[in-house]
């Protein structure tokens, strides 16, 4: 079976930001999104530890230890950004300010409650970060995930098993396979790799999706 | 590119619709956004909620917005003042309704608003008329009260200097409430002295990053201090 | 009857206050202590507005419409004050930093209450601006007022008969005729003007003192 | 005169006892106070309560202290990193507490405590693992947790430059949570890249007034980048 690449995904997602936007992008395969924002497009990347105007890795020997974004990564600013403290860095957050986060994912359920910072596993260290705070904190919020997991299970699922991150959260879900809305009538399916069927997506998906209306979009 | 720089006040407030929430910084005039003011009673929305410290000085700015019958209700800490004589008559003709808010209450409920809080609890104004009717709960030993955010449909502003990305910079204690209003408005509508070039604000010592800010207009100070408001 | 001048009450308050101090001077009376504040000693005046710092008046012509108090009096800031909003201000009050919080009052009561934002008219439009925050903003709150009113009754009170202010939020009152503490074993009286006896000032007070219990203090 | 300045670490921190609650800052090593966390260990007090966002890296710095079991609990947001090892150790012996907070929730707590908020309503871990047994409210059709705030006896930070005031600005992302941190403390120490003259702060540019602050040493950071840390 044919399937997007991780660069594909990533595109995919630039594509939806559009100039102008104020944009998180979460540790792991979200910050590739980076590299396929168009540079003729303003758009301002937010740092949960206070940044926003995120500019791209410095050059080597360039890196400053106190300029560094929420993964602890030297970054640059770029011109007409700001540096603020954690309070107002997540209020900017929790108030709504943000367009859009962009984030991995363990699953997604049909409802678009989220889990992605503890596998339940008992003996594992919880860590949650601001995971939860950019579930809710933004007007869109995007996931980027494998559509299955290694051993072929289903990420998106009718109730996420592991523990939640946020409840109802997540409006569209980017994978290897599909790009798929969560709304109020359910999953709809708005775009699907080449040479998979609806039927087929579904079948892999284990939940019920819902066609987009546009025939344009899925096929 | 983005650039919300607006070219005149009046445009920067043509959308503001009949009984939009505006709120409206400054503390007296310090920070007072008159020229923007001047341009909503020029547009003539009505029935507004206005949020402000105060309920207008003399004749000019809020007081004129007010006197022309715009407004159903205001939201402040401290409407009666020497000059405030506009609000008073309307007030006692009943034709203007009064949130009476604590000054500090008003402020972290703005702020709350901005940052995504559904609800605080405050000390401030626990066990006093000003509480009453409100859930209150002893915390560790203290009385506090439950307060709800407040938000804006508008927010009109005015900073020191702004740019094309709408970061601002105010002056001295005309910064009041500001940046906190800024960041609790769908749409916030910012008069400055200056628009500076991108970067000319130290990211360091920016106060308000253009995420809080939709609209910037260049206004010349000389001139707002003495042009007679014409909407007077 | 001897009574404190408005000056000598003003410097009574001045003496109180410590080198280092936070302190905010409410509107009206309490304004004048900071003409009282020896220059030598470095006392920290907040404004409400978003001030620390703040110095004297400015030399005619020398206003600054942009740089004022909570009184709206144009006012000059020292140097290695600061600005900020009015959040962050009142946060500063309600979160307990200042020292010193100086305010005028209608009544007290034997517990501390305050009532100094209205009179309780019917017709009088409401205003209470940062007096609420103001009384229970301080380590220390400092309440400045004559002892009775114009026509002889106390101002200190079992119970207020005003709207309250705050609750139990008073450490000390000044007023022209006594220095009386509110102490959970009542009101403690600190000092008395000269040629008023205890008995008599408890007599004009109308509500049960408590000795101090050096006898250097009150007399 | 007031002069707030202190000679050394050690004397910066001499006072902490035995069980009291620290904070301090830094996210990852950017703003982190090394050299506080060092006289820290040095002076030897035991028991302590630590507020940070992570839970240390490597075997330097918080990492250190907690080595040398000083730590009974630690209140954190992402103590799992790829060089917590001393943590990961600690915690799966049953030597060290976690409470876990969401790290948006971890600064509006200590940003309330420093602001007199008794109790404030969040959506953030609504209906999440980290909620349970809180109180929930649903507010406007949306789901919020109480939080309480956090407060400290002992705040330890990193600015970059501060005067005899105690007041300081920060640099660049180093900022993280030093400002509310010195808000919520009863003592707030700040080591400081450069003491500068009363004055050389800008009032406009000020990050944390001095009233936040109790102590701040000078504290040559090329030493600190270049020295290895002797108490690892």
């Amino acid at each position: 079976m044919k399937r997007f690449s991780r660069d594909q995904m990533a595109a995919r997602v630039a594509r939806d930001i559009p100039e102008g936007a104020y944009v998180n992008l979460g540790i792991g395969l979200p910050t590739m999104v980076a590299n396929h924002l168009p540079r003729d497009r303003e758009i301002f990347l937010h740092s949960e530890n206070g940044l926003l105007g995120m500019g791209p890795a410095p050059a080597a020997g360039q890196e400053d230890a106190d300029l560094i974004n929420a993964g602890k990564q030297p970054v640059t600013l770029l011109t007409g950004g700001a540096y603020f403290h954690h309070a107002d860095s997540f209020a900017m957050m929790r108030g709504g300010h943000l367009d859009f986060c962009v984030l991995g994912a363990f699953q997604v359920s049909r409802t678009g409650d989220l889990a992605n910072w503890h596998t339940g596993a008992k003996d594992a260290i919880p860590a949650v970060g601001g995971a939860m705070d950019l579930a809710i904190g933004a007007k869109s919020v995007f996931v980027m995930m494998d559509h299955q997991t290694k051993s072929g299970a289903s990420k998106i699922v009718e109730r996420c098993t592991y523990p939640l991150t946020g409840v109802a959260c997540v409006n569209r879900i980017y994978t290897d396979l599909a790009v798929i809305d969560v709304t109020p009538e359910g999953l709809r399916v708005v775009e699907i790799v080449e040479e998979l069927s609806f039927e087929e997506l579904e079948r892999i998906t284990g939940v019920p999706l819902v066609r987009a209306s546009s025939p344009a979009m899925a096929h | 590119m983005i650039d919300k720089t607006v070219s005149t006040p009046a445009a920067a407030v043509a959308d503001i619709p009949d009984g939009a929430t505006v709120m409206i910084g400054g503390f007296g005039t310090a920070g007072m956004p008159s020229q923007l003011i001047d341009a909503l009673i020029d547009q003539g929305a009505r029935d507004l909620t206005i949020v402000n410290n105060n309920a207008g000085n003399g004749e000019v700015g809020l007081a004129a917005l007010l006197k022309k019958k715009r407004v159903r209700k205001i939201i402040c800490s401290f409407p009666r003042q020497t000059d405030s004589y506009v609000f008073d008559s309307l007030y006692h003709a009943g034709e203007i309704e009064l949130e009476l808010v604590p000054q500090g209450n008003l402020a972290e409920r703005i702020r709350a608003a901005g940052a995504g809080i559904g609800a605080f609890f405050t000390p401030t104004a626990y066990g006093t008329p000003l509480a009453e009717g409100k859930e209150t709960r002893i915390i560790d030993g203290r009385g506090y009260v439950l307060e709800y955010p407040i938000s804006a449909d508008f927010a009109l502003v005015k900073a020191e200097k702004g740019d094309r990305w709408g970061n601002l910079v105010y002056r001295k204690t005309a910064r009041n409430f500001g940046p906190i209003m800024a960041s609790a408005a769908k749409c916030t509508v910012v008069q400055v002295r200056e628009i500076v070039e991108l970067g000319a604000i130290d990211p360091e010592v920016m106060v308000t990053p253009g995420i809080f800010v939709q609209r910037v207009v260049g206004v010349d100070v000389a001139d707002a201090l003495t042009q007679p408001q014409a909407a007077a």
